[in-house]
């Protein structure tokens, strides 16, 4: 029953990461494929806790520590890029 | 044209390799006799509960201490080609750093430098170790930067943190020597129990000390790069 | 699913050598070499992946006495380690490169790059 | 078959939802301010969602996935404010939707 | 109440956030810990933790709760309405950027306030520029400042005032 | 469980691919640098999934961080340059 759960689950943000693939592929400009990535990210972050309880490691968990916190860090640099920060 | 047209020759080349080894590869049904051999005895020799940790800190710690010496010769190198055309930032015209990734950097710079801390001092527990720790603490570094473009980090700062843990990287693997069975013997210090923070020897200690280097290292790279100006 | 992740490596490797092949720009082609760098590691951890079994690390799941029948080669992970440091060392200094090159030159086009053309 | 394992799975299936329901906002919203609110809100939500579901069916990560979910609801919003406000200046196109726009009428009148 | 030093407040924050990673209270962790976040709260100096100028009282606790009770019910709300707007076929949407005023000083104070706008429905903050705050808005309901800050900032600035005061 | 490891795969590789033929053939630069961000994000999940939690780690701090922050630090130096 879980399993089906997880499974469920699993292929819902599998068809996120597709539709904010599609985003990142097409966006018309540069900050939209910026949000499409952060989306990407933060879908990676679910992605990594759905892979640590199917393979039930509970310290596969410190990748998503290291991804909470260094993810928006991306987002930052591309956004001070466009607006001209550094 | 023509270049085109000869690299896909030689991709078409390439690929036919690949396909051919991927096509013959038999994944093994069994570990190696060299993996075999660190899955069984690392536990009982060395205490590191993370096998990684014990290959690069341990077994193979001549390559990481190599390792270590390229990243800082990088470091070293990316300085001096980019030394000349320092010049004072007061005239660069750039966009202002809002309010809220001022506010927002202040309180997450440390944080991110405690995770790094974290990473490389519970290496041989937890999936991390020197090399993820330095990479989070150079990134907490960055957000310094991009939350401040103008300011300059102390180079003295990161050049001590640099040569201090490089000198005791290097001075534990001497002691080794005289106090355990040789260069970089990590059973300096009592093995312990296995799970436990003070445990594997010295691998704890060297593995932070190497997180410092190479975290200074980055962000030595990150400081020069940030300091050029702009064409 | 190592012989997937080996075939998504090896395509990512083909794909960053055709970037870096027919590029001019610098900065096109350190970015494909990256790629490629991605795909050299993938395949080099694949090369190491057992089926049914788990990460190199010993816990309350993995007891050490268990180990040799439970974990995957943990050897290929160690090199791949380093690989990745060092290619991002290699980055660095690529773009240092690159960044005295545009402001010798002001380009970034290989091509105008002639001084050992004779 | 237990009662915690169900609702965490159920958690782990609503979170899901909410990151599928994102992407659908990304491809779905005509501008660039509109996608940023979709992607930012409905990823949030659901991140933390599926953070809870896992803890219902671990309950030894909860400090892990606690920490995890704070750092998703303090980073998020500022990365995607300061995208918001790069975007801004340096011009994005607004759907024709768009009825007011007083940052662009202070900065006009501003010298 | 009493300031505490900016210091000593980092100092906590990081031990906290160290003691939640390990997720274990055993005497090395917590050497360990203290010394890591004595050095970088050393050297963060100036930097500002979650607490700073947060007042210890029992007031303020209780406004904290209750902000985050009505935090986490405004981020569900926000998520229901667009799912609501993104579902509907023809994409019901009136954006608009309005301006509102904060009062808020303090700046954790107004990070907070500009994050939990963010999170709460169809709102997201643009800018800062002292007190005005510019807010994207999915479904302008009002445009003038006075409607639009009591809509969208009164609600949480009634607790953030208590607890940054 | 194996069934969902091996269509994460398949779905990552897919992924993975699309994300470097934009690092690629991509119009413009800073486009190119973040889809080669994007291809070292998804090779870490990848890597999970490979269980080697140590390399995920490195490729997420080192590959998607530190090396992007590298080329638009470089970006930023060399305006105008970037559409030769």
């Amino acid at each position: 029953m879980v399993d089906i759960l997880i499974y469920i689950a699993t292929a819902l943000t599998g068809t996120g990461i597709l539709l904010a693939l599609y985003r990142f592929l097409k966006g018309p400009s540069p900050a939209d494929r910026v949000v499409a990535f952060d989306t990407l990210t933060l879908m990676t972050v679910t992605l990594i806790v759905i892979i640590a309880l199917a393979e039930g490691r509970g310290i596969y968990l410190d990748v998503a520590v290291v991804y909470a916190l260094l993810s928006f860090l991306g987002v930052i640099a591309v956004a001070r890029y466009l607006e001209r920060g550094f | 044209m023509i270049r085109k047209f000869a690299a896909l020759l030689i991709l078409a080349g390439i690929a036919a390799i690949f396909t051919g080894l991927l096509f013959t590869y038999e994944p093994d049904a069994e570990l190696n006799t060299t993996a075999r051999y660190y899955a069984e005895r690392t536990a009982a020799d060395i205490g590191a509960a993370n096998i990684v940790t014990a290959i690069v800190v341990t077994y193979r710690g001549l390559d990481t201490l190599g390792e270590v010496t390229v990243l800082f010769l990088t470091a070293a190198i990316v300085g001096l080609v980019l030394a000349r055309g320092r010049r004072r930032k007061e005239d660069r015209h750039l966009a202002p750093v809002g309010e809220l990734l001022a506010t927002g950097s202040r309180f997450l710079a440390p944080l991110i430098i405690l995770l790094g801390v974290y990473v490389f001092v519970n290496g041989h527990l937890t999936p991390g170790g020197g090399f993820q720790g330095g990479a989070i603490i150079a990134s907490g570094v960055l957000l310094i930067l991009l939350a401040d473009p103008c300011r300059c980090l102390s180079h003295r700062i990161i050049d001590t943190v640099e040569s201090v843990s490089g000198l005791f990287y290097v001075g534990i693997a001497l002691l080794g020597i005289v106090l355990a069975g040789g260069f970089l013997d990590s059973h300096l210090l009592p093995r312990g129990e296995l799970g436990d923070l003070f445990s594997a020897g010295a691998i704890p200690l060297i593995y932070s000390l190497i997180g410092l280097k190479v975290g200074a290292e980055f962000s030595s790279i990150l400081a020069h790069l940030s300091e050029t100006e702009e064409l | 699913m190592a012989l997937i992740a080996m075939a998504a490596g090896f395509i990512l490797i083909l794909i960053g050598f055709y970037g870096a092949l027919t590029n001019r720009n610098i900065l096109r082609m350190i970015v494909a070499f990256t790629v490629a760098d991605t795909g050299v590691n993938i395949v080099m951890v694949a090369v190491g992946y057992m089926r049914g079994r788990t990460a190199p690390i010993l816990d309350n799941t993995v007891p050490a006495a268990a180990a040799a029948a439970r974990i995957i080669d943990p050897v290929p992970q160690a090199l791949v380690l380093t690989a990745i440091v060092i290619g991002m060392g290699v980055t660095a200094l690529m773009l240092a490169f690159a960044y005295r090159f545009y402001e010798k030159k002001r380009t970034l086009d290989i091509t105008k790059c002639t001084e050992l053309k004779w | 078959m237990t009662i915690p394992g169900i609702i965490g799975g159920l958690f782990l299936v609503l979170g899901a939802a909410f990151l599928l329901l994102a992407g659908l906002g990304l491809v779905r919203m005509p501008d660039l301010f509109n996608r940023i609110q979709a992607g930012t809100k409905a990823t949030t939500l659901g991140t933390l969602l599926t953070l809870a579901g896992a803890a219902c069916l671990r309950p030894e990560w909860t400090l892990k996935l606690l920490l995890i979910g704070l750092f998703i609801l303090l980073t998020n919003p500022i990365s995607s404010q300061v995208l918001a406000r790069a975007a801004h200046r340096t011009g994005a196109a607004k759907s024709e939707k768009t009825t007011v726009d007083r940052l662009v009428d202070d900065t006009e009148e501003r010298p | 109440m009493t300031r505490v030093p900016a210091i000593a407040l980092l100092f906590a924050t990081l031990l906290l956030f160290w003691l939640f990673l390990n997720g274990s209270l055993a005497g090395d962790v917590l050497v360990v810990g203290i010394v890591a976040a004595l050095f970088i709260a050393i050297l963060f100096r100036g930097g500002r933790s979650i607490l700073s100028g947060f007042h210890f009282t029992p007031r303020t606790i209780f406004a904290a709760l209750g902000y985050l009770v009505f935090f986490l019910a405004e981020l569900i709300k926000s998520n229901l309405h667009i799912a609501r707007v993104v579902l509907t076929p023809s994409l019901p949407i009136t954006p608009a950027i309005v301006k509102v005023r904060t009062r808020l000083q303090s700046p954790m104070g107004r990070l907070l306030l500009a994050n939990s706008i963010t999170l709460t429905p169809g709102t997201l903050t643009v800018e800062i520029d002292g007190e005005w705050l510019y807010i994207h808005w999915v479904n302008a309901e009002a445009t003038d400042i006075d409607a639009a800050t009591a809509q969208i900032v009164a609600g949480f600035e009634k607790y953030l005032e208590v607890m940054y005061g | 469980m194996s069934g969902l490891l091996l269509a994460l795969t398949i779905l990552l590789a897919a992924a993975m691919i699309g994300a470097a033929l934009v690092a690629i053939l991509g119009k413009s630069m800073p486009i190119a640098i973040l889809a080669a961000g994007l291809v070292s994000l998804l090779a870490s999940v990848l890597f999970l999934l490979l269980a080697s939690p140590d390399v995920a780690m490195t490729e997420a701090a080192i590959g998607s961080g530190l090396t992007t922050f590298l080329f638009f630090f470089i970006l930023g130096r060399m305006r105008g340059g970037e559409h030769d």
